[in-house]
């Protein structure tokens, strides 16, 4: 068990998004939050996280470390790739600059290693941020519209990276607004069912 | 002793016992304040130096002293704001901010107008001056912050921190806008504070004095229950009161 | 923060922590470069506006270089935490395995090198140009250097307080004056004292008191503010 | 200003309640009168606002608690008893 | 920007570009006071520095309240274009079938409404702060009028050529910003002279110009900053 | 023939990205640029838009007016949803705060017209940038990755609005990562072929 949520209930600027949510993450498992827009997907995660806890009641426990990766990229704009995760504030392993440059390649980023990632497209900004998925040793992941900007080659990496940590025993948790992607593996938490 | 502090904290309870305070609170707080400025600007003696400019002290000195307690009441308040999370203290803090800044603000405006027939100048950079300045900027600090963010419990938070730092600043920034000024100021300048008040002047001051502190307390009840009744509207203490009412 | 793996050692935590911080920072100069030439501005003004009066000039000047130098470091701090959040960096610090109050120290460290340590560096260029005499030059550099750490500090308390709330930049500042005030006066007092022949050595002392308690206080502050800005 | 024998300082059969003689030495307090009565009225003013804006405040809402209650009870079929001020 | 249809007139553009950022600064009442109490602090630190000596303080009061006026224009220009640059309103600005120069005009006066008009309005008030004698006020109010038109326009050129970091921007801003000198020296002059009973007026014109010319050329050099940094 | 493109090349920090692109869009049509992350889809729209022509070489020719939608949403983050449409910049309109509320009403956003566009989800936020499409007359749209962090509803609303406007003698390119939408009606700009 790397993740126990119970009684879970939401709450932004006065007002009640979410209650009662229970659930209870595995080695293993993918879990995938779904909901229309503006349901509290990302309050929750963030909450999950820990990173905003205050409209947030009930219990949540985890057992482990994890990573998350919300809507925004955390990259300095003026930074080169490489030193960005390197010096990558919430980064509990130091990754050497050439297992760094290994990881960017193995994003299709090789040759902008160096660059200032302000001047990076948009979906090259979000491989940049998903490199940290091979730096980190975190057991559970926790992203929020991972597959954004992302073309079809990167959703396919993605995805088999996804597989990958979920085969060594760690979980994902994520939130997406496309179809299931990890079939039948997959496990689907439908916050419109908690709405208040 | 918890006991208390858990009463204190449960908004029915208070409801129903600031209504209470509130009810014969203000009526005596009234009397007080009428009473005191009666005596003090008509029945009390002239000044042998000042004249009847100094009858201005009957509110100036009530108001600064207050002012300056407010501030420690605001910062207990954000104490317990902090350390237990307490919603009621959360509550007093932003009640008092702005009674504080109100009663600096007459503090100044007082000493300022009394200043132009003792000093012939409105305004001079004397060190209590300045310090008392600097404590409105503190409550406004607090008042604005308040207000700058929408969700109101992290407002509270926020200004608990601003709030304890700036405690720890007050007493540093009298001492030091003192050091400045007996450095470099000529003594031109004097409070009539040296000789000892005469008791025909001292008693009127002393019911303003406590008068002020009526006040205080009184808006800062009200501004809690104002508080109080909108964030719970939708709680069911609030709406059988109202049902029974 | 749960984790189940030996942490980066806290020294290690503040360095990458400092490093990352000054590198963005020399990448992006101009924030650090406003500052300064507001500073160098205002201080050549300063004599054109007041005439060349030499000596009416060299009392003045440890007020005019430090009344300066604050509001230079109140034109910083506005910033100091802007762009973590709004990247996202904020909440990935909030997360790291480290204390925040270490790393949002290593940020105000990386900060205070790029502006309070190069103004109390140059200052006695402009305290010559200002008419300082030469006695005083050491104590202004001396108590600029204590003094920009606390001004650095509490900059970066009023920016936590304030980075996510809409129109910070004035509200900032309605804040932090305040706290500044002592500073103000135990800087100018040292250098004045300096000047005439006193002692301005208990006033360096007392500022260095003061460092030394912000150093310890206000980092813990800053981190339940950030907390705080996270969360609203 | 006031009509001459109605000394302010013989009301209370010559002991001296006030120290003031008349309505207009009152008023002028040799000079200093202005600043004295414009620092009492730039205290009372704020005074009885500080008062004035919660107690309106209260009212407010308390007015509308009453309405949403109304509101509630009407849709429920029953009525509400009327309900006096909160201050 | 080819359009087919009937555009605004240059009337409107300008008012609803105008009213866009002058809501978007003064969405509260309390942001209209901060600039207030912003001035007022800020004029406090001086005293606070120089020492209560009143004479002192009124010879310096012109000085003072222009350097004030010069740094709120620093700060709030620092930051003129940065947000519309990062939200993408810049983009839409430059798509806008009006003339770029027309809005960014629209928008500096919305921030000079904001703080340099504050400012000029309420100065009176801080200079019998300071001990400035009255015939010297109507000519601080009317300096800092026009002065501070010019530190408004010339700070959004500095913005504008920053706000896409760039190096070669930051070079040309460090040019610019030194330009506000002319515009503080003309400013205290005109004060001083009205202090010590000379012919301000000749000042004023000269300022008058300086805002005029200001008013005519930098517009259209702020827009072409603009469009160079969106394409870089 | 709304819009006409030919032989352009583009440029970005001295690097060519596209040569030789050449088509034209009539009324009617839908266009989908597709290629890789970084292959410089957003470059050439924000060309042919005319936003930043610096690396940009060829001919563009607009018949019309048309409307221009990026990565960003161009909103201001402490305005609401009402005042953010009324005084946006580059309208040449000026549209009533009655059709601003009905436009936000049909992206679902009834209720969220007066709130602050800082404190809406992603999702609703990008929906408040789309409701632009409902207030501009303009012809032609360029529109940069619309979909991005649209819920299933949301997307399918997109898609109708496309089509009615094309059907109204309108044309679109947009980018987007996934999938063809529009079918058969559909035009692909593959922009990997004209890769440098
Ligand atoms: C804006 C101007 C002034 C301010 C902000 C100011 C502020 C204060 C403060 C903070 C106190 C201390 C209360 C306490 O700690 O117990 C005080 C007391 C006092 N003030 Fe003022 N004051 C001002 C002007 C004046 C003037 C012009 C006079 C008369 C010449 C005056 C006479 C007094 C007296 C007699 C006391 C009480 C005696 C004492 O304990 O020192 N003040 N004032
Ligand atoms: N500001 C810039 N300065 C220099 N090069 C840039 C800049 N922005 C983008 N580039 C480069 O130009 C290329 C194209 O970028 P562009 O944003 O057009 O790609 P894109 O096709 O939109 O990609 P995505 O699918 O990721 O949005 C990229 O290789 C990128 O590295
Ligand atoms: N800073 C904020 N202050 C107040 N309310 C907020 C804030 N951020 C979001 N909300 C509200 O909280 C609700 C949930 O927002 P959240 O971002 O969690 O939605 P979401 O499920 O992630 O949506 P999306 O799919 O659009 O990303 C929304 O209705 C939004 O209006
Ligand atoms: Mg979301
Ligand atoms: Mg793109």
């Amino acid at each position: 068990m790397l993740l126990e949520v119970s009684q879970v209930a939401v709450e932004r600027g006065d007002r009640r998004l979410l209650s009662g949510i229970d659930f209870r993450v595995s080695a293993g498992e993918v879990w995938q939050l779904l909901g229309p827009n503006g349901v509290g997907k990302t309050s929750l995660l963030r909450g999950l996280a820990g990173v905003a806890r205050l409209g947030l009641s009930g219990e949540i426990r985890h057992a482990g470390s994890f990573l998350y990766l919300g809507h925004s990229s955390s990259l300095k704009h003026s930074l080169s790739a490489v030193d960005n995760l390197r010096w990558h504030p919430a980064c509990d392993v130091i990754a050497s600059p050439s297992q760094i440059c290994d990881a960017l390649a193995r994003v299709s980023l090789a040759g902008y290693e160096h660059r200032p990632v302000g001047s990076l497209s948009a979906g090259q900004k979000r491989r940049v941020a998903l490199a940290r998925l091979l730096l980190s040793d975190a057991a559970l992941w926790l992203l929020d519209e991972p597959f954004t900007a992302l073309d079809t080659a990167g959703c396919e990496w993605l995805e088999s990276r996804v597989h990958e940590h979920v085969g060594g025993g760690g979980a994902v948790i994520f939130t997406s607004h496309q179809a299931s992607r990890f079939g039948a593996s997959q496990h689907n938490l439908d916050l419109g069912r908690y709405a208040v | 002793m918890w006991t208390i502090i858990h009463k204190m904290g449960s908004p029915p309870w208070f409801f129903r016992f600031s209504g209470a305070l509130v009810r014969w609170l203000l009526p005596l707080t009234i009397c007080l304040l009428l009473a005191g400025a009666f005596w003090g600007l008509l029945v009390a003696p002239p000044d042998f130096r000042q004249g009847n400019s100094y009858r201005i002290i009957y509110i100036h000195v009530p108001a600064a002293v207050v002012a300056l307690a407010g501030y420690y009441v605001m910062a207990l308040a954000g104490a317990v704001s902090l350390i237990w999370r307490i919603k009621m203290a959360d509550i007093t803090m932003r009640a008092v901010a702005p009674v504080g800044a109100v009663l600096t603000a007459i503090a100044l405006l007082t000493g300022a107008i009394w200043g132009k027939p003792t000093w012939g100048a409105w305004w001079v950079w004397d060190a209590r001056i300045t310090s008392m300045l600097i404590l409105l900027f503190l409550y406004l600090g607090v008042v604005a912050l308040f207000e700058a963010y929408e969700n109101k419990t992290a407002a509270a938070r926020a200004c608990a921190v601003l709030t304890l730092v700036g405690t720890v600043n007050i007493p540093i920034i009298y001492k030091s806008v003192d050091w400045w000024y007996s450095l470099h100021q000529p003594a031109s300048i004097k409070f009539t504070g040296e000789s000892a008040i005469d008791s025909s002047m001292l008693y009127p001051l002393l019911v303003m004095i406590l008068a002020f502190y009526c006040v205080f307390a009184v808006t800062v009840l009200l501004n809690m229950r104002a508080e109080l009744v909108w964030t719970h509207r939708e709680s069911g203490w609030l709406k059988q009161w109202v049902g029974g009412a | 923060m749960p984790s189940d793996r030996p942490l980066l050692s806290l020294r290690v935590a503040f360095a990458r922590q400092f490093y990352r911080h000054a590198r963005a920072l020399l990448a992006s100069p101009s924030d650090v470069a406003n500052p300064l030439i507001f500073f160098f501005m205002v201080i050549t003004l300063f004599p054109l506006g007041l005439g060349p009066n030499p000596d009416r000039l060299a009392t003045m000047a440890p007020g005019i270089l430090w009344v300066v130098a604050l509001l230079a470091s109140l034109m910083v701090s506005a910033k100091l935490f802007a762009s973590d959040f709004e990247d996202g960096s904020l909440e990935q610090l909030a997360l790291a395995p480290y204390p925040l109050a270490l790393t949002a120290l290593a940020e105000v460290a990386a900060h205070w090198l790029a502006t309070g340590f190069i103004l109390a560096l140059v200052s006695p260029l402009f305290g010559v140009m200002l008419g300082l005499p030469w006695d005083g030059l050491p104590v202004l550099v001396a108590s600029l250097f204590l003094g920009t750490v606390c001004l650095t500090l509490i900059g970066a308390l009023g920016s936590a307080l304030t980075v996510n709330v809409r129109r910070g930049g004035l509200l900032l500042s309605l804040l932090i004056i305040p706290l500044n005030v002592p500073v103000l006066i135990f800087g100018t007092t040292a250098v004045r004292e300096a000047v005439i022949g006193g002692n301005p050595e208990s006033w360096l002392a007392l500022m260095g008191g003061l460092a030394l308690g912000s150093l310890v206080v206000l980092p813990i502050a800053v981190a339940a503010a950030l907390r705080v800005s996270l969360d609203s | 200003m006031d009509p001459p024998g109605i000394g302010l300082a013989k009301t209370m059969g010559g002991w001296r309640l006030m120290y003031f003689d008349s309505i207009s030495a009152m008023w002028h307090m040799d000079g200093h009168g202005v600043y004295v009565w414009l620092a009492y009225a730039l205290t009372a003013l704020p005074l009885i606002l500080m008062v004035w804006f919660p107690i309106r405040r209260i009212r407010q809402h308390w007015r509308w608690l009453l309405a949403e209650q109304r509101r509630l009870a009407a849709l429920s079929g029953d009525r509400s008893s009327d309900a006096e001020s909160a201050v």
